[in-house]
């Protein structure tokens, strides 16, 4: 049987030689430039200004909640990650300004594509995407992040400060500054503070004296140097262990879980 | 002393893995008793001084010839059963028997020999191992039909190319 | 203390029996081929040997032209297995009969 | 049993457990070796979380498939899937026994060279325990009882026998050069300067400086074995037994634990051989270019040829972390169309020279 295939075109040796010869000095060259990797859990690479991590939950500059309960973005979720349910603000429990705050807020990040789309639809800019990106875990139950997890401990700031322009840093978007609370203080005065939160509800406002920024999103793992990973999930159970051991009420057991049942069809 | 336990030793494993050359059905374990028993013969070779034999039995029996038995065996895949049905009936007690009076032959032979076991092994000259030695024995004595072996060489390789095409058969 | 020589022939004679039968007994062609190697081999051991009674080096000179006529034997034996095996999908000794009419 | 017998058995035990642990030792190193020079070469940084410089990671490696459990398929052929590893390994270091790698020293008014048995086959037994090596590969390839393995043993036994035919042709000349096979022959063979040269006219002197290695007479030879050396070790670019990509890691894709670092610890070892040969032969093995310093003793011509054994194993890696993998078609037909006829070529023509200069 004849081969079919077009004879194919020979190198010489000379040829084949001396591009083999290239190629080992391609590698000789990069044998001695530094390495472009960087050592992950002790090192992070920063993330760019826009880029899509976990979400957050933001709040007023008053303290309260910016998250109005009204399920848009779980409306516009094209993956249903998310579960909302609201419920309505009443004068001993206030938790957002207006009539409906979110009762459950959870975002399973099994299912999450981080499209953004739910950040698009939040009228009231309440939900917005951080840089924390290291979302790994090995069980899926703490994958599920509720609104505890969610929620910021501060009022985000939006916009790069000037005096953070003026310092040269480079920030993104959206970022936790370290100062944003105790500033946010200085120019309200005390911020307000809610009734005793009734059951599955949560103390919007910070404790006073509490070291501002715990929250830091991304940035706080690598700052203070620690690789463990459990930390960096900051607002996932084991890292709350900064907070004061009374801030925190026992998660309330009433609260449904986004299980596929209701996680409402769509 | 160390000689005689060195050559008991690898005398019995060369008869043992020689019986089970004929007796193993998987090809490839045939093939590799075979290797045991051509290495076995490599040491035999060692113990009676010669060098070079010993080695090139290694690199040509067992590291050529008999790797390709093991790769056309593996190629084909005839690591198979054999077939049990008998052709021949008395083939097999007759074999044996027959066998049986060859080695009683060749062992009567092998013990009446007559000739003077010398106590050196080598003819080598002063200063000269195995390999000179040999070597010039060969490409003295012998050259001609050193030079006879180079024709049947290049007429097998040509003569398999001519078998191997795949028309042929 | 050295090894008497009729040892080896001993060893040697043994082998080439095995060998023998061998070829006699089995069905497949590569293991009777691979017996034939054994009856070289065993052939070999003699050539050494008695080489080495005699007080000369021609025996260890024999054992070369046996090696090389056993590669050149293996191999085109090898290559007509092979061919045959194409043919026959078989390498039983009893299948081959391509020269019976 | 006399007295020097005896110590003389003592001598040659304590050799063989020598060059045993060193060699042992010195493929964990190679391994961490490789590893980092890889990353480099890719902009990477390689093991670096266990001891300095991620020295301890290859130990780490090698107690983990120690204590990992030996998993044989159901299908296999139980004693020769036991067997293969064990043969890799012993004809790899069985090839170690007639290498020369230094002078002599003397212990307790008893001399000892520097290695286990001066053979006057020594060439010959090199080449003989590298062509059992196929066995280990074969083997495994076929007891496995799984597609890849078949695959990767019988690809490796036809590039095995073909680049060993070229191998061996490659070192004819330097043989006849030295007029042995003795290896520690072949090195005294090299030593001193090439002197002047003739037909170089007045820049001749010139070859005051260079040494008498065989480099510099038998080049394309040199390169001939390199490359079939390379193919012998089945290593990047030949790797076409292993091809992890095509065969997902062909021969001992069914092994596991200590048979498997058998296997590696097999291919590191005949990647050390190959160098060590290509120093003894072509590059004038433990002889240096500086004149050798009386203080240092047997230490300076050690150092020398550990130097230039490491320059192959930093060759091997560089290949490797280079160069592609070879289709199996071009790599018969590199084999048996370029190498196998240069090889021939080059052999007569470095005869028809020795024999025009006698």
């Amino acid at each position: 049987m004849p081969d079919e295939r077009p004879p194919e075109k020979d190198l010489g040796p000379l040829r084949a030689t001396v591009n083999v010869a290239k190629g080992l000095w391609v590698t000789l060259r990069h044998l001695w430039r530094r390495p472009i990797t960087i050592q992950y859990p002790e090192q992070r690479r920063e993330p760019f200004p826009r880029f899509k991590g976990r979400h957050v939950l933001d709040r007023h500059e008053d303290g309260l909640e910016k998250c109005i309960g009204c399920e848009l973005c779980a409306g516009a979720c094209p993956a249903d990650a998310i579960l909302v349910i609201g419920a309505e603000n009443t004068p001993e429990a206030r938790y957002s300004p207006g009539e409906r705050y979110a009762k459950v807020y959870e975002i399973n990040y099994l299912r999450c594509i981080f499209c953004g789309l739910c950040v698009e639809a939040c009228p009231t800019e309440a939900l917005v995407m951080s840089h924390a990106y290291d979302l790994a875990s090995d069980s899926r139950d703490s994958l599920i992040f509720t609104k505890d997890m969610l929620i910021a401990d501060a009022p985000l700031q939006r916009r790069p400060s000037k005096e953070d322009l003026a310092a040269g840093e480079d920030v993104g978007d959206f970022r936790i500054l370290k100062e944003g609370l105790a500033r946010a203080r200085a120019e309200l005065g005390k911020p307000q503070r809610p009734a005793p939160p009734g059951a599955g509800g949560r103390p919007p406002a910070p404790e006073e004296g509490r070291p501002a920024g715990t929250a830091s999103l991304g940035q706080s793992a690598s700052a203070e140097g620690s690789p463990k990973r459990t930390e960096v999930l900051e607002g996932a159970p084991p890292a709350r262990g900064t907070q004061a051991p009374g801030d925190v009420p026992p998660p309330d057991p009433s609260a449904p879980r986004p299980t596929d049942e209701n996680i409402s069809p769509r | 002393m160390i000689q005689i336990a060195v050559f008991a030793v690898i005398a019995a494993v060369a008869v043992i893995a020689g019986v089970f050359l004929v007796l193993t059905r998987n090809a490839v374990h045939s093939a590799l008793f075979l290797v045991g028993v051509q290495l076995c013969l490599a040491v035999l070779f060692l113990l009676q001084g010669a060098f070079l034999v010993s080695v090139l039995q290694i690199m040509v029996y067992a590291g050529a010839i008999m790797v390709l038995f093991v790769f056309v065996v593996m190629l084909l895949g005839v690591d198979k059963k054999e077939a049990l049905i008998e052709p021949l009936r008395w083939q097999r007690p007759i074999a044996a028997g027959l066998g049986l009076l060859l080695a009683a032959e060749a062992i009567y032979l092998a013990l009446s020999q007559h000739i003077h076991v010398g106590s050196g092994g080598l003819q080598a000259g002063p200063h000269e191992g195995n390999v000179q030695a040999v070597a010039r024995v060969l490409f003295t004595n012998w050259a001609l039909p050193f030079e006879a072996t180079s024709v049947l060489l290049v007429v097998a390789v040509v003569g398999v190319m001519v078998v191997a095409r795949r028309k042929m058969v | 203390m050295r090894v008497p020589g009729a040892a080896y022939l001993i060893v040697s004679a043994i082998l080439f029996t095995t060998g023998a039968v061998g070829v006699l007994v089995r069905r497949n062609v590569l293991v009777m081929f691979m017996c034939i190697e054994l009856m070289l081999n065993a052939v070999n051991l003699s050539f050494v040997t008695l080489g080495r009674m005699m007080h000369a080096l021609d025996g260890q000179v024999a054992v070369f032209f046996v090696l090389v006529v056993a590669a050149a034997e293996v191999v085109v034996g090898l290559a007509i297995i092979v061919a045959i095996f194409r043919r026959r999908a078989s390498a039983d000794a009893d299948q081959i009969n391509l020269l019976k009419w | 049993m006399s007295m020097t017998f005896l110590a003389d058995l003592v001598v040659i035990l304590a050799k063989i457990l020598i060059v045993f642990l060193v060699l042992s030792v010195l493929v964990i190193f190679i391994v961490w070796f490789e590893r980092k020079v890889v990353a480099h070469m890719q902009s990477r940084l390689g093991p670096n979380r266990w001891g300095p410089f991620g020295l301890l990671t290859s130990v780490a490696d090698g107690m983990k498939l120690m204590f990992k459990e030996p998993i044989t398929p159901i299908t296999a052929d139980h004693v020769t899937f036991a067997l293969a590893p064990g043969i890799s390994m012993l004809a790899a270091f069985l090839a170690f026994a007639s290498i020369p790698f230094g002078t002599s020293v003397l212990i307790f008014g008893h001399r000892a060279t520097f290695e286990i048995a001066d053979l006057n086959v020594g060439l010959l037994w090199v080449l003989a325990m590298g062509s059992l090596a196929v066995y280990g590969v074969v083997l495994a390839g076929w007891s496995s009882g799984s597609k890849y393995p078949l695959l990767g043993g019988i690809r490796s036994s036809a590039q095995m026998i073909s680049y060993e035919i070229a191998l061996s042709l490659s070192l004819i000349p330097v043989v006849m050069s030295a007029g042995s096979l003795s290896l520690r022959t072949i090195v005294h063979a090299q030593s001193g300067v090439i002197g002047s040269i003739g037909w170089l006219g007045p820049v001749g002197g010139v070859g005051k400086f260079i040494p008498h290695w065989y480099i510099f007479y038998h080049l394309p030879a040199f390169l001939i074995f390199l490359l079939a050396g390379v193919a012998e070790t089945n290593r990047p670019p030949f790797d076409l037994a292993e091809a992890d990509t095509e065969l997902v890691g062909g021969y001992h894709t069914e092994y596991s634990g200590i048979k498997f670092a058998m296997f590696f610890l097999a291919e590191y070892l005949h990647v050390v051989t190959i160098s060590a040969l290509a120093v003894l032969l072509f590059l004038g093995g433990w002889n240096g270019v500086t004149p050798n310093l009386p203080v240092l003793g047997w230490i300076w011509p050690l150092l020398w040829f550990v130097a230039k054994v490491f320059f192959f194993v930093f060759l091997f890696v560089w290949l490797r972390a280079t160069l592609p993998r070879l289709r199996y078609d071009k790599l018969m037909a590199v084999g048996w169309r370029v190498l196998i006829p240069a090889a021939l070529t080059w052999l007569v023509v470095s005869g028809l020279a020795m024999a025009g200069s006698v």
